[in-house]
C-alpha cells in the first residue's frame, strides 16, 4: 500500500514537469521550503530546541552558492554543497557557546545572530551587493545552463528527495533517537548516557546544513535575491509549516509545507489577513493540536 | 523506510510503469505562451487585449501600491469607455504582489503562463520588480512597472523593462541639490538619507549634482529605516554647521529628524524628499512645533500639490471609479504607466506584437498632465521621468515654489 | 564635550524606556520561564488603543492612557489564561518552552495583523507628549520636558513595582511564585492565577513604556521591534537580576548613542545584537552578576 | 574486598541548608543496598550526586576505584551505572521499545546517521532483539509499540526499570521504585529485583519508602537523617536498632501498612 502511495506521489511530481511555468515555480518554491522546513524541524521538532537563526543560515547558503556561481562559474552542485557546509559550520560556532547555559540562551543568541546576519546581508555591499539585492547568474551543471523553472525542477526534486531520505535516515538512527529523548526528557537522556549538549549542538549544525542546502536551491530557479528574504517573516512562515504539519514528523512537515505553502495561491484575497492567519494558526495549533495535522490522524509515533 | 528494502522499490517502479502512459499524452499540454488564432503573441484577439496589472494589495507596503494600481485600473476603464484601443477593449487581470520578490515572481509567471496576458503593468517596489526582470526578458514579455522607482531595474536599461514614472532615486537626490543650489542659493548642505539601496542611489546623484552646482555636502548621515533614536546623527549634523539640511530618509526617521530639529532649535531650512513626507500634515502633527517648519520644503514628482488644480482630473477620475474610497498621496503615481501603455499600443498599430509594442515604448515621449516633467523613453533609456517640483509648507499652507528641477546624473 | 553630554542625555532617556520593557520581559520570564517575544507588540497594540480613543473617539488623554494600560493588562493576562494555561495543562508537566515561544510569536503576528486592519496603521503616527513645552538647558545640553518626564515616569513605575512586590500581600504571593512555583503551590498560593496577574502586570508595564516612548519614536505596526533592544538590555543584566536589567537598559541606551557618535549611524542598528552575542559568549550570567552556578537539570 | 561504589565525606548545601553532611557510604558488589530515611533526609540528593546531576560541595564518589566527580552526567551510564527516576521520566510519545533503545545508548555505536548501511541495520536489529528481551523480562513485551505515555502507572515504572537496565549496568540506582504502586505490583517488583540481582550480577542501590520491599529484598540498609548516616546494617540489625530509629521506622511502616 505504501509503495502505491509513494509511486503516485512520484508520478504526480513527474506530471508537474509538463505544467505551465507558474505551476513549476510554485512547485520549485515548495521543494525549497520543504528542505528548509525539514531542517528547522530537526532542531525544533526532533531535538526540542528553539532558535531564530534558520533564515540566516538559509541566507548564508544563498549568498555562498550565488557568489560561487556568479564569480567563479563553478558547476552545480559544488556551490550548493559549499554553502551548506559554511552554514553548518557557522551554526556549530554559534551553538557551542550558546548552549553552555540555560535553554533560553539559544533562542536569545540566535535572535541576535539572525538580526546581525540580516544587517550584514544588507550592509556588506562589496560581497552581497547590500540592499540592492544580488543578481544570480544562471546555474551551470557542467556544460548545461539552467535557464528556466522547467530546467530547475528535476534538479530541485532530486535534491529535495535526497534531503527527505537523509532526514528519514537520521530519524531512525541512534542520533535521531537521542534527539527525541532529549526533547522529551533531558534528565532521562543524561541518565541514559546521551551527551545532551553535544546532541543539541549537532542538531543545530544539521539544521543549519539543511538550511544551507535550501539556500543552494534558491539560485537554481531565481535570478535575484534580496536580503529582506531572510527576515523574521520567512522564519514565521516556515515555523507555521512545521507546527501546523506536525513537529518531529517528516510526513507532517511535508504536509505542512504543502498546506501553508499553497495557502497564498488558493486564497490570495485572504492576504490582507495574512499575519492574523499565520499567527492564529500558530497559537491554535499549539493549543489544540500539539502534534499538528499529522498527529491528528496518526496519534502515536513508533 | 529502512525496513522496506528492495521489494518496495520494485513495487514503486511497477506502479510507475503502469501509469507511464499518462505522461506521454499531456506532453506540453499546457504550453507557456499560447498564441491565439492569427496573432503571433498571446493575450490579444480581435476584440480584446489582456494586461496583467499588479501591485501590493496587502502587507506592510500596501500603501505604495494599492491606490496607484486602482488608479491605473481606472485609467484603463476610461480608455475602454472611449472605445478601447484600435477597437479592442482592455481586459485586466489583477493580482497582489505584496512587494515581495517571491510573490511577484509567482504572480508574473501566473499572468504570463496561465492567464496569457499580452503585457505586464505592475510593481511598486524595486527589489520585487528587479527579481522578475530575467523572466520577462527570457519570455520576451513587456514589463511596464507601475510606480516602482526601480533604479536597479532601469539602470542598466534592458529591452523589456520600463519604469520610474515617478523618477528614480537618482532623480530624488539630484533634483534636491538642484533646488537647493538654484532656488535657495545655499552652499553647505547636510544630507540625511537611508542606509539602503535607495539611500545609496539618491546620495550618488546628490554628490554628482553638488559637484555640478558647486555646492558642498558637509555632512552625510545614513540611517536605518527602523532607527529609534536619532540623537547621534543629528548631533553630528549640528556640529557640521550646514546652511541647509536635506532629508531623503523614510517617513519615520524623517519625523525623528524633524523632532530633533525642533529639540535642538535648529533654524536652518529643511528640504525633504517626497518619500520622506508622504503626508505633510501628519509630519507637522507628529513634530508638533511650528518653529521647526519656518523654512521647510519638500519635493514632489507631480506637477502640482496633490490636491492642486493640476491634479484635479486624476482625482475626479478616481472618484468616479471608486466613489467611496479616499485616495492617498500616492494615488496618481499609478496613472502615467497606464498612459504609457495605452499610447504605445496606439502607436504600435492595429496589429501589435509584443516586439512592436516594445519598439513603440522605446520612442515614447509625452506629457502626462500629472508629473512634473515629461515621460520620455529612448532605445537606450528605460527610466521615464527625471524632474521634481518643490513645495513650501509651514504647517497650514502649502505653496508651490517656482520652477521644475532636473537631475543630470545618469549613473556611473 | 557638549555633544558628548547631549548624546549621554539621549541615551539615558531611551535607555530608561528599554529598561522598562526589559523589566516586563524579565518578570514574565522569572515566573513562567517564557520569553515573551510578543512583548513589543503588546506595547504597540496598547499605543494603538490609546490612538484610537484619542483620534477616533476624541477621548481625553488620561482616559485613553488608562484604557491603553488596562488593554495591555488584558492582552497579557488573557493570553496567559486562554493560551499558555491551556498549553501547560495539555503538556501535563512536560516542558512547554517550545510551544510557549511559538505561541508568543503567534501572538506577535496576530496583534500586528489586527492593528494593520484598523485603518490607523497606514501612516506614521504619534501620541501627544505627556510633558510638552519648551526644552530646558543644562549648560549647552538641551533637555526636553518629555525626556525628564520619561525618566521620572519610568523610575516611578519601577519604584511602584518594587513597593507592590515588597509590601502587598498580592505582591509577595507573586514574588513567591516567581522564585519557586512548586514551593508556592505547596504553601497554598494559587499559582495559575498569580501567573496570569504577572503576565497582566508585565504587559501593562509594556503599555506604559509604549505611551512614554511613542511621542519620541513614533508609531507604526512594526514598532514592536523595539523589543530587541529590551532583550539586549535583559541579557546585559543577566536576564533574572532585576537591578542588573535596569542598569543594562540605561547602559544600552547610552552605548547606542556613543556608537552613533563615534562609529557610525549605520552601526547603531547592529549594536544591540552584537551586545547580546558578546555578552552571551563572554559573560552569560550578565554584567552585574557573580559567577554563574551550573545547574545541570 | 573493595566496594563497588564508595562515597566519602559527601557534602551538599542548598543555600544555607546542608542537605548532605559528610556522608560515607560503601556499596558492596553483588548486593542490594537500601537507603532509607524520612523525607528530606538527603537520599535522592545522594543518588543525584552519584548520577552527577548535582555537583557536591565536597567529598568524593568512586565507582570501581575511579572518581565520578570528574565525569559529566552523561558519562555515568557509560561507566555502568543505570538509574530510574522518582518522578517518572519517560519519553511519553515514544514507544516502550524506543524508550528501552534510548537506555541502550552507551552500548550502541549508532553508525552513520545519514545512511542506514548494512552495519547500522544489523546493529539496529540486534538492539531491537535485546530491547524486546528486556521488555519481556519486566513483563511488557506485549506493549512494545505502545507510546510510553499511554501505559498504566505501574507499567511506566517497570518500563523505567527496563530502560535503566538497557545500558547493562553493574550498578543500578533505583529512586523509590515502589512509590505509587499497588501492593500486588510491589510484590511483583520485589520478585523482579531479587531475580535481577541473582541472575545478572547487578548491584542495586535502592532509595525506598516502602519498608516491606526494603526489608524483603535488601541485604544491607543505610538509614539517613538530616543528611547524615544514623545507622547501617542488615535488615534484621536495623530492625533491632529500634532504639535509634524506632520513631521513624514505626511511623513509616504504619503509613505504608
Amino acid at each position: 500500500m505504501r509503495a502505491v502511495w509513494i509511486a503516485l506521489a512520484l508520478a504526480a511530481a513527474g506530471l508537474v514537469f509538463w505544467m505551465p511555468l507558474y505551476v513549476l515555480y510554485v512547485a520549485n518554491l515548495l521543494l525549497m521550503y520543504a528542505v528548509l522546513a525539514l531542517g528547522l524541524d530537526i532542531l525544533v521538532g526532533l531535538a526540542g530546541q528553539f532558535a531564530f537563526a534558520h533564515m540566516a543560515f538559509f541566507g548564508i547558503g544563498v549568498y555562498t552558492t550565488g557568489l560561487l556561481g556568479n564569480r567563479l562559474g563553478v558547476s552545480f552542485p559544488l556551490p550548493m554543497l559549499a554553502g551548506a557546509a559554511l552554514a553548518a559550520i557557522v551554526a556549530l560556532l554559534i551553538a557551542i557557546p550558546a548552549l553552555r547555559l540555560r535553554q533560553v540562551y539559544l533562542a536569545l543568541t540566535t535572535f541576535a545572530f539572525a538580526a546581525a546576519a540580516q544587517w550584514v546581508f544588507h550592509s556588506w555591499d562589496a560581497v552581497t551587493e547590500g540592499s540592492n539585492g544580488l543578481r544570480l547568474a544562471a546555474t551551470r551543471v557542467l556544460a548545461w545552463r539552467i535557464v528556466d523553472d522547467r530546467d530547475a525542477y528535476p534538479l530541485l526534486l532530486v535534491v529535495a528527495l535526497a534531503m527527505v531520505l537523509l532526514r528519514l535516515s537520521l530519524q531512525s538512527s541512534k542520533l535521531g533517537r537521542s534527539m527525541r529523548a532529549l526533547h522529551q526528557s533531558e534528565p532521562l537522556a543524561l541518565a541514559s548516557g546521551i551527551d545532551a549538549r553535544r546532541v543539541k549542538i549537532v542538531a543545530f549544525g544539521i539544521s543549519g546544513l539543511f538550511a544551507g542546502i535550501a539556500g543552494g536551491m534558491l539560485p537554481l530557479f531565481n535570478s535575484y535575491v534580496h536580503p529582506d528574504t531572510f527576515g523574521l517573516e520567512g522564519l514565521v512562515a516556515i515555523l507555521t509549516m512545521i507546527v501546523v504539519g506536525g513537529l518531529g514528523s517528516t510526513f507532517g512537515v511535508l504536509i505542512g509545507v504543502a498546506l501553508i505553502g499553497l495557502l497564498p495561491e488558493v486564497m490570495r484575497d485572504l492576504q490582507v489577513l495574512r499575519e492574523v492567519v499565520y499567527g492564529g494558526l500558530l497559537i491554535l495549533t499549539v493549543m489544540f493540536l500539539p502534534q499538528g495535522v499529522a498527529g491528528a490522524w496518526r496519534p502515536a509515533r513508533a | 523506510m529502512t525496513r522496506g528494502g528492495k521489494p518496495t522499490v520494485i513495487r514503486i517502479l511497477a506502479v510507475l510503469a503502469l501509469i507511464a502512459p499518462l505522461f506521454a499524452a499531456p506532453a506540453r499540454a499546457f504550453p507557456d505562451g499560447a498564441p491565439s488564432g492569427k496573432y503571433s503573441d498571446p493575450g490579444i484577439t480581435d476584440t480584446e487585449i489582456t494586461i496583467g496589472l499588479f501591485g501590493p494589495q496587502s502587507g506592510p507596503l500596501r500603501n505604495f501600491g494599492y491606490d496607484p494600481m486602482w488608479a491605473a485600473a481606472a485609467w484603463y476603464d476610461m480608455v475602454n469607455r472611449y472605445g478601447g484601443i484600435w477597437g479592442r477593449k482592455i481586459k485586466l487581470v489583477t493580482d497582489d504582489d505584496k512587494c515581495d520578490p517571491t510573490t511577484l515572481n509567482t504572480v508574473v509567471r501566473k499572468m504570463v503562463t496561465v492567464d496569457h496576458v499580452f503585457l505586464l503593468n505592475g510593481g511598486s517596489c524595486t527589489p520585487a520588480a528587479v527579481s522578475a526582470q530575467e523572466f520577462v526578458t527570457r519570455e520576451k514579455v513587456p514589463f511596464v512597472m507601475l510606480n516602482a522607482a526601480g533604479d536597479k531595474a532601469v539602470f542598466p536599461p534592458t529591452r523589456y523593462v520600463f519604469g520610474a514614472f515617478g523618477g528614480t532615486q537618482l532623480t530624488v537626490g539630484g533634483t534636491l541639490i538642484d533646488f537647493v543650489a538654484k532656488q535657495l542659493h545655499f552652499k553647505r548642505i547636510a544630507y540625511l538619507g537611508n542606509d539602503d539601496d535607495f539611500g545609496a542611489a539618491n546620495l550618488a546623484a546628490a554628490k554628482f549634482m553638488a559637484g555640478k552646482r558647486e555646492v558642498q555636502l558637509v555632512a552625510t548621515e545614513r540611517v536605518p529605516a527602523n532607527v529609534v533614536d536619532l540623537t547621534a546623527p543629528m548631533l553630528r549634523i549640528r556640529q557640521a554647521n550646514p546652511d541647509v539640511v536635506v532629508i531623503t530618509a523614510y517617513p519615520q526617521p524623517a519625523t525623528l529628524a524633524m523632532q530633533k530639529v525642533s529639540e535642538f532649535g535648529l533654524t536652518m531650512p529643511i528640504v525633504a524628499a517626497v518619500q520622506s513626507v508622504p503626508n505633510p500634515a501628519a509630519l507637522f502633527k507628529n513634530v508638533n512645533d511650528p518653529a521647526a517648519f519656518k523654512n521647510f520644503y519638500y519635493g514632489s514628482p507631480l506637477n502640482d500639490l496633490t490636491d492642486g488644480p493640476g491634479q484635479q482630473w486624476v482625482l475626479d477620475m478616481y472618484k468616479r471609479a471608486y466613489p467611496d474610497r479616499t485616495p492617498t498621496a500616492f494615488m496618481s503615481y499609478g496613472v502615467p504607466s497606464a498612459q504609457a501603455v495605452t499610447y504605445a499600443l496606439l502607436l504600435a498599430g492595429p496589429n501589435p506584437t509584443r516586439e512592436s509594442f516594445v519598439d513603440a515604448m522605446s520612442h515614447l515621449k509625452f506629457e502626462t498632465g500629472i508629473m512634473a516633467g515629461p515621460i520620455e523613453f529612448a532605445p537606450d533609456r528605460r527610466d521615464a521621468h527625471n524632474a521634481s517640483i518643490f513645495i513650501k509648507y509651514d504647517g497650514t499652507t502649502s505653496t508651490r515654489m517656482p520652477g521644475v528641477y532636473v537631475n543630470e546624473f545618469r549613473g556611473e | 564635550m557638549d555633544t558628548l553630554l547631549q548624546a549621554f542625555e539621549g541615551g539615558v532617556v531611551t535607555g530608561s524606556v528599554y529598561a522598562l520593557i526589559a523589566l516586563s520581559l524579565v518578570i514574565v520570564y522569572k515566573s513562567t520561564d517564557v520569553i515573551n517575544f510578543a512583548g513589543g507588540d503588546i506595547l504597540m497594540a496598547s499605543c494603538y488603543i490609546a490612538l484610537v480613543l484619542l483620534v477616533g473617539w476624541g477621548a481625553p488623554y488620561w482616559l485613553a492612557a488608562l484604557v491603553a494600560i488596562l488593554g495591555g493588562f488584558v492582552i497579557g493576562a488573557g493570553f496567559d489564561r486562554l493560551v499558555l494555561e491551556r498549553i501547560a495543562r495539555r503538556a501535563r508537566g512536560q516542558d512547554i518552552m517550545i510551544a510557549a515561544v511559538i505561541a508568543t510569536i503567534g501572538l506577535s503576528y496576530v496583534l500586528k495583523g489586527l492593528v494593520r486592519m484598523l485603518g490607523y496603521a497606514d501612516e506614521v503616527r504619534s501620541l501627544p507628549a505627556q510633558f510638552p513645552g519648551r526644552p530646558l538647558f543644562l549648560g549647552n545640553v538641551i533637555v526636553l520636558r518629555q525626556d525628564i518626564g520619561i525618566v521620572l515616569a519610568a523610575s516611578l513605575a519601577v519604584a511602584a513595582l518594587y513597593l507592590f512586590f515588597r509590601f502587598t500581600k498580592l505582591g509577595r504571593g507573586l514574588r513567591a511564585t516567581a522564585e519557586d512555583p512548586r514551593a508556592a503551590a505547596l504553601i497554598g498560593i494559587p499559582v495559575a492565577r498569580m501567573r496570569m496577574v504577572i503576565w497582566g502586570i508585565a504587559s501593562a508595564l509594556a503599555a506604559i513604556a509604549g505611551l512614554l516612548v511613542a511621542p519620541k519614536i513614533l508609531m507604526t505596526p512594526d514598532m514592536g521591534i523595539i523589543v530587541i533592544l529590551a532583550l539586549a538590555a535583559s541579557v546585559l543584566g543577566g536576564f533574572t537580576n532585576i537591578p542588573g536589567v535596569i542598569a543594562g537598559g540605561l547602559l544600552l541606551g547610552i552605548l547606542e548613542n556613543l556608537i552613533g557618535l563615534f562609529v557610525s549611524t549605520q552601526a547603531i542598528a547592529v549594536a544591540p545584537f552584537l551586545v547580546i552575542m558578546a555578552v552571551l559568549v563572554l559573560r552569560p550570567q550578565g554584567l552585574f552578576a557573580g559567577a554563574a552556578r551550573m545547574k545541570k537539570v | 574486598m573493595t566496594a563497588l561504589l564508595e562515597i566519602t565525606g559527601l557534602e551538599v548545601r542548598f543555600g544555607g541548608v546542608r542537605a548532605i553532611a559528610g556522608l560515607d557510604l560503601a556499596v558492596e558488589a553483588g548486593t542490594i543496598h537500601a537507603l532509607i530515611g524520612p523525607n528530606g533526609a538527603g537520599k535522592s540528593t545522594a543518588l543525584n550526586c552519584i548520577s552527577r546531576f548535582y555537583d557536591p560541595d565536597g567529598g568524593e564518589i568512586r565507582f570501581e576505584g575511579q572518581s565520578l566527580l570528574r565525569r559529566p552526567p552523561h558519562a555515568v551510564a557509560g561507566l555502568g551505572i543505570g538509574r530510574t527516576f522518582q518522578n517518572l521520566e519517560l519519553c511519553a510519545q515514544s514507544s516502550a521499545l524506543e524508550n528501552v533503545l534510548i537506555g541502550m545508548s552507551p552500548k550502541l555505536d549508532g553508525g552513520n546517521p545519514f545512511w542506514p548501511g548494512r552495519r547500522r541495520r544489523a546493529e539496529d536489529r540486534r538492539a531491537r532483539e535485546t530491547g524486546m528481551a528486556l521488555l519481556e523480562r519486566v513483563g511488557l513485551a506485549g506493549k512494545a509499540d505502545t507510546p510510553a505515555g499511554q501505559l498504566a502507572f505501574g507499567q511506566q515504572k517497570l518500563l523505567d526499570l527496563a530502560r535503566a537496565l538497557a545500558c547493562e549496568p553493574r550498578l543500578l540506582l533505583l529512586d523509590e521504585p515502589a512509590a505509587g504502586l499497588r501492593l500486588r505490583e510491589v510484590r511483583a517488583l520485589d520478585d523482579l529485583l531479587v531475580q535481577l540481582a541473582a541472575s545478572s550480577a547487578v548491584t542495586i542501590l535502592l532509595v525506598e519508602h516502602v519498608m516491606a520491599l526494603v526489608m524483603s529484598v535488601a541485604q544491607r540498609v543505610t538509614v539517613l537523617n538530616f543528611g547524615q548516616k544514623i545507622a547501617e546494617g542488615t535488615p534484621e540489625e536495623i530492625r533491632r536498632q529500634a532504639c535509634v530509629v524506632e520513631a521513624y521506622l514505626g511511623r513509616v511502616t504504619d503509613a505504608v501498612g
